[in-house]
């Protein structure tokens, strides 16, 4: 991988105030509780991997702090303000940007409008119908290509590039959209072993680089090992540990749960 | 594809298009042409063809008898509209610009002519219309060769008011001739003393009449005054039959003609009553031998109405009227128009100079056993002024 | 061709368009007057298409209705022209400042619509079918309606002006309507390559996603929505010049549907792809038809469907295809007006 | 008092032509998402059978039976021509169909041309009902309308293949997984529709004068009704079929037949927006 700096370097001053905090937040579907009471918080420029069996809530969880959902009850909030039942794309306009477990690439365009897709979201330009790229945006985007290695392939469609490339271009995606917090739903899923190396190599370099607070939904261990930072285990809705690699490695609870799972 | 190959499809494409649009050979004589744009396909395509063979007899009677201007033969050059205002309007400016006709003939429908009377006053050719209509237009450039309401409505409301009830029911379709035809029903009926118990209208292509029926049903009308041409008016008096109202309630089925015996069976046009300046049926010399003259030419089932009649006419008129001038000028030939005299299937009938509409004999006709036949003769119908005292010039 | 003339094609892919153009400059000078007359008419229905192609190709809004914008531009700009609005006279009515009312009239109406319509979420199949009730009712609304003419619709449209000079001759006016294409097309152009252009697509593309990134999604579509129907308007307001003429035809489910027919034939995707299928189809039309009557129609319902099956891009929308942005190039690649 | 009598009379009448129209596209749509914009035509297709058994002196009632062969046959051969292709590409189908709608216009005017065409009634005779001339053939039509609506809610609800075609509609790739043959399915759906359309295509050609444009008349209302009443049940084109038809029909009794074109189009329309699920429609999952 490359080592230019990376230009999308966020203002990290304000450490130790949690960005992101659920309270007691809840949801049920009919007589289902998905989600029960998880109350997490996530600090400024924090990686985070939750991991849980099948079934056990991470993606509604998700789904709840990107509006996709309306909870049945508790609070979100992100920098300190209420976000609970906001409309999608107003909270995904505060700062929260998601990677979703299939690919959410718009295979029709090509690779680098993919990226000008979330890079002028922030902006008002999109408003101007006529308003031009300026060589500034343009070199930035390239430069984000050139962070997830997708350079060469700017003028190709999306639906040309492997299964590991649209990955790594929807992680482009979501940076390009300059997001506090990044939500990545399983970004590894169907990769092969160097893949998943280099994504986890990629994501610890976001972190570090521009400290966007990530949270991250995973099973492959090898991937959190590589990662390290905090981990959250979630088992039948509610949060069941949270603690470093290696304390959440030891645990026998944890084990049992998973191999429960597989028996 | 690179870029040599895409230039080189493209150009070909393009090349397409444009000779598309080649000239077309150039005649070895020197025809005199008359265009017509009618439909022949998308609704009115039944009064069209009917045009068309009345169009077509004349053109060969006049070339079989030498011509025109020292025996320039005419030449039809025939357009379909597609019962469409905007490809009458395209029709009409192919045939005067590319084709340099003396005139344009058509087409059927009032909203075509209104669409091509623009082009007529453009490029100063006159425009030869053949079908019944409201009244009221005024154009030096338009010759109508039509009956309008004084020459059918004056008469036939007057004679269904007295013979079967003063109550009349207006039913048309939702558009400018039957709104100004249920306004010289209504300007008749008050005339008589009668009472128009009803009006309504509908719009193009429904099916279900029932809920119209009932209405004729309770409103106490003697009369239906029906405005339905077409289709869809065979799909109403097929209901209207169905319902078991035809005896209770005569019905006038305005342009009605001997189109309607081939899609009615005898038992549902029974009993309909109709006014036109002709009917195939009309016991005179002159009608027997014009519908024998358009069976020789298109064989014994073709259908010959007032419209093969007005569209024969037509040529006539214009015959008459470049020999008056002398030459093909269409200006010359307009000024020459006014006031011939022409005599097709139903006596001499003029064409006024004054407002371009005609003089006419009129009949009122009863559909009987499967047949159209005459049930009074009303003669000759002089219409009032459609200009009124304006100057056509 | 020479190899050099070929080299700068393939350097300048402008230089294609450029070829177009000039064969349009030329053509009044090779054809006769008939066949401007008829080309004009095919520019105004080629601007037409390309507002279509804006709504369906660009942001995947299938508009079975799209007739009722050139037909709402049509009418508004018989009814200013002729002072038949009330409180609008003078100055306000002539043919310039009509046209202008025409073409606002129809964006604001499409405002108002798309809002109704994307605001309801209402997409794909029941989009199709309420647009297409919609484009029957307009033109029952036209048929109805005596004051704009009802069935035999308005005529005596006065010509347009310029220098004090009316716009009549059939050469002058060529000139006017090609001008007119050139320029939407150099617009539409720009609003697709604009970031704007993108975000529609990517909207088109996969709206959940788009709207993921803090897009109002319904905000862009009601936009490119009433984009493409002042385009229409456009169209339909240089109709009625062209014509003198405007009726229900114009509005109704028919145009709408043939317009539906050039887009896709010509190819969807690309602007210039679909104004060059509406004058193919056209031109096509125009010497086929009488050839063929009935089996012209048969002909070309039996091709759709087989470029629908086929060639989803149309007959020239894979030649055409020109993506300045997508190569990213070089910044502000794609404003080469 | 009796007009009310009368005028549910023709309502009911017109309602059932409506849900027997729409029957078929329902069928179509609901269980297999494809919007059949040739539906109309096999509706065309229906009624000109019989115009053409009536041509050839064999009259009507071979006609009946022989048009939802016919015309199932020929929905058949478009299945798997064209629309199997298009399963996935859902606008695609529209437009598919809709060019195939165009296609068969066409040969139905070369053959045919395109004026109107009239076959004689095969029941010429009427009863009293309500002391009004009522025509026996309507009778036959609302017959044979609630037959068919019996016979399809039988087969939907009643019979193997309709638990199988209603697991289709619920989940369709669960029940491929679970051994439906699903391609047959369409098959046998999309054939089975148009059989429909052929047939109310054939029962309604005595009612009025047959010509080229006649089907685009039912479509837009027919599919009106659908989409009011609900696609994914087949109880939507009950009540979808009540309130455009009903609404017409009373509508153009009230006031005139081109004010309830416009008013019933723009209420369905108003009410598809409202609930694009249909009034008998299921929850939308959140």
């Amino acid at each position: 991988m490359d080592d230019r700096p990376d230009r999308f370097v966020h203002e990290t001053g304000r450490h130790r105030v949690a960005l992101l905090e659920t309270q007691g937040i809840t949801k049920k579907f009919g007589g289902l509780t998905a989600v029960d009471h998880v109350s997490l918080k996530l600090a400024d420029a924090e990686l985070r991997c939750i991991i849980g069996p099948n079934g056990c809530g991470k993606t509604t969880l998700f789904n709840l702090i990107t509006g996709h959902y309306k909870p049945s009850g508790g609070r979100i909030l992100f920098q300190g303000r209420d976000i609970t039942g906001q409309a999608v794309h107003r909270i995904s306009r505060m700062g929260i940007g998601r990677k979703f477990q299939v690919p959410g690439v718009f295979d029709e365009l090509t690779v680098y409008e993919n990226i000008r897709v979330p890079f002028f979201s922030g902006q008002r330009q999109p408003m101007l119908m006529f308003g031009r790229m300026d060589a500034a945006a343009h070199d930035e985007i390239m430069a984000n290509l050139a962070g997830i290695d997708l350079a060469s392939k700017a003028g190709e469609p999306a639906s040309n590039l492997s299964h590991g490339q649209r990955q790594w271009l929807e992680i482009g995606m979501v940076l390009a959209s300059r997001p506090r917090l990044m939500l990545l739903d399983e970004p590894t899923a169907g990769m092969t072993v160097a893949e998943t190396r280099k994504t986890a190599r990629l994501i610890r370099r976001i972190s570090a680089q521009t400290g966007i607070s990530i949270l991250v939904i995973e099973h492959d261990i090898g991937f959190i090992r590589e990662i390290g930072g905090h981990i959250t285990v979630m088992y039948k809705g509610a949060i069941f540990r949270e603690g470093s690699y290696r304390q959440i490695q030891e645990d026998p609870a944890v084990r049992e749960i998973y191999l429960g799972r597989r028996r | 594809m690179g870029s040599k190959q895409r230039w080189i499809a493209v150009a070909a494409l393009l090349a397409c298009v444009l000779l598309a649009f080649a000239p077309p050979a150039v005649a070895g004589k020197k025809p005199v042409k008359i265009g017509v744009v009618l439909p022949l396909s998308g609704g009115f395509e039944i009064y069209g063809n009917l045009g068309v063979r009345g169009a077509k007899m004349a053109v060969a009677e006049i070339n079989a008898a030498g011509g025109v201007l020292d025996g320039r033969p005419l030449e039809l050059i025939i357009e379909d509209n597609k019962t469409d205002p905007k490809t009458s309007v395209e029709k009409a400016k192919k045939l005067i610009l590319r084709d340099k006709v003396v005139a344009v003939m058509g087409p059927v429908s009032s909203a075509a002519r209104d669409a091509m009377t623009p082009v007529a006053v453009k490029y100063k050719t006159p425009l030869l219309y053949g079908i019944d209509y409201e009244g009221g237009v005024c154009n030096r450039y338009v010759f109508l060769y039509s009956a309008i309401p004084d020459h059918d409505m004056d008469k036939m409301v007057p004679y269904m008011g007295q013979k079967y009830g003063k109550t009349f029911y207006v039913f048309g379709y939702d558009y400018v001739w039957p709104h100004k035809m249920t306004e010289a029903i209504q300007r008749n009926v008050d005339k008589i003393g009668g009472k128009v118990v009803g009006v309504e209208y509908t719009p193009f292509g429904v099916k279900d009449f029932t809920p119209t029926i009932q209405k004729i049903a309770k409103s106490g009308a003697k009369v239906l005054m029906l405005i339905v041409p077409g289709a869809d008016g065979f799909t109403f008096i097929k209901q209207f039959t169905e319902f078991g109202l035809k005896d209770k309630i005569k019905i006038v089925a305005l342009a009605s003609d001997e189109n309607y015996l081939t899609a009615l069976t005898p038992q549902q046009s029974e009993g309909i009553f109709t006014a036109l300046p002709f009917l195939a049926s009309l016991d005179k010399p002159e009608a027997k031998d014009f519908v024998a003259r358009q069976k020789k030419m298109f064989g014994n089932d073709v259908v010959v109405t007032w419209a093969t009649c007005s569209h024969y006419g037509l040529v006539m008129l214009l015959k008459k009227a470049i020999e008056k001038a002398g030459t093909d000028d269409r200006e010359k030939i307009i000024d020459n128009m006014g006031d011939l005299t022409v005599t097709v299937g139903n006596g001499p009938e003029t064409m006024r100079a004054k407002d371009h509409h005609m003089i006419l004999n009129m009949l009122i006709g009863k559909f009987t056993g499967g047949k159209l036949v005459v049930e009074k003769d009303l003669g000759r119908i002089v219409p009032s002024d459609q200009c009124k005292g304006k100057d056509l010039q | 061709m020479s190899n050099a003339a070929a080299r700068t094609l393939r350097a300048h892919p402008l230089a294609l368009q450029l070829v177009i153009l000039a064969g349009f400059a030329l053509f009044p000078l090779a054809g006769d007057d008939y066949l401007v007359v008829e080309l004009t008419q095919y520019l105004v229905y080629g601007i037409f298409a390309m507002g279509l192609s804006l709504v369906w190709g660009y942001a995947g809004i299938l508009c079975f209705g799209h007739a009722v914008f050139f037909g709402l531009g049509a009418y508004v700009m018989a009814l200013v022209s002729k002072g038949m609005v009330p409180g609008i006279g003078g100055a306000l009515a002539s043919g310039w400042a009509a046209m202008a009312l025409a073409v606002a009239v129809v964006a604001l109406f499409a405002v108002l619509l798309g809002y109704f319509l994307f605001y309801g979420r209402l997409s794909g199949p029941y989009l199709g079918i309420v647009t297409l009730a919609i484009s029957v009712i307009a033109e029952r609304v036209a048929i109805k309606w005596y004051y704009i003419g009802g069935y035999n619709g308005l005529t005596g449209i006065p010509p347009l002006s310029l220098g004090g000079r009316e716009i009549i001759d059939i050469v002058p006016m060529y000139y006017l309507i090609a001008s007119f294409a050139v320029g939407v097309y150099l617009l539409c152009r720009r609003i697709v390559a604009s970031p704007f252009g993108t975000i529609v697509a990517a909207v088109r593309d996969n709206e959940d996603r788009a709207e993921f990134f803090g897009y109002n999604t319904a905000y862009y579509k009601i936009v490119i929505f009433a984009v493409g129907a002042a385009v229409a308007g456009l169209a339909g307001a240089l109709f009625a010049v062209v014509t003198e003429f405007v009726s229900p035809t114009m509005i109704g489910f028919g145009m709408s549907t043939e317009v539906l027919i050039w887009v896709a034939l010509g190819g969807k995707e690309v602007l210039l792809a679909s104004f060059l299928g509406a004058l193919l189809v056209r031109a096509m039309e125009s010497f086929l038809s009488d050839v063929l009557t009935y089996y012209w129609f048969l002909i070309l319902g039996l091709f759709f469907v087989a470029c629908v099956m086929f060639f989803p891009r149309g007959v020239f929308g894979r030649l055409l295809a020109a993506r300045p942005m997508a190569t990213g190039a070089k910044a502000g690649g794609a404003g080469e007006t | 008092m009796w007009d009310i009598g009368i005028q549910l009379l023709h309502s009911l009448n017109y309602i059932l032509v409506l849900v027997l129209v729409a029957m078929g596209l329902v069928i179509i749509f609901g269980l297999m998402r494809v919007i059949n914009m040739a539906h109309g035509e096999f509706f065309l297709l229906g009624a000109y059978t019989v115009v053409l058994t009536s041509q050839r002196g064999l009259g009507f009632w071979p006609g009946l039976v022989l048009a939802p062969v016919i015309v199932g046959l020929v929905g058949m051969v478009i299945e798997w021509a064209v629309i199997r292709h298009l399963y996935h590409r859902l606008l695609d189908s529209i437009l598919a169909t809709w060019g195939i709608s165009i296609a068969i216009k066409q040969l139905i005017i070369i053959f045919f041309g395109p004026a109107g065409l009239m076959i004689k009634p095969p029941l010429p005779q009427s009863v009293h009902i309500l002391g009004l001339v009522y025509p026996v053939y309507r009778l036959f039509i609302m017959g044979v309308s609630v037959a068919v609506i019996a016979l399809t809610f039988y087969l939907f609800q009643r019979t193997d293949f309709g638990l199988g075609a209603r697991a289709v509609i619920a989940n369709r790739d669960m029940a491929a997984a679970l051994g439906i043959n699903t391609r047959r399915m369409n098959r046998v759906t999309f054939t089975f529709g148009s059989a429909l359309a052929g047939l109310a295509g054939a029962v309604m050609a005595p009612l009025m004068s047959c010509d080229p444009q006649m089907g685009l008349g039912f479509f837009i209302p027919a599919f009106l009704s659908i989409l009011v009443g609900g696609a994914g049940a087949l109880s939507g084109v009950l009540v979808g079929g009540a309130v455009v038809g009903g609404g017409d029909s009373l509508i153009s009794f009230l006031f005139s037949p081109v004010t309830a074109q416009i008013v019933v189009f723009s209420l369905a329309i108003v009410l598809i927006r409202i609930r694009p699920q249909g009034l008998v429609g299921g929850r939308r999952h959140e």
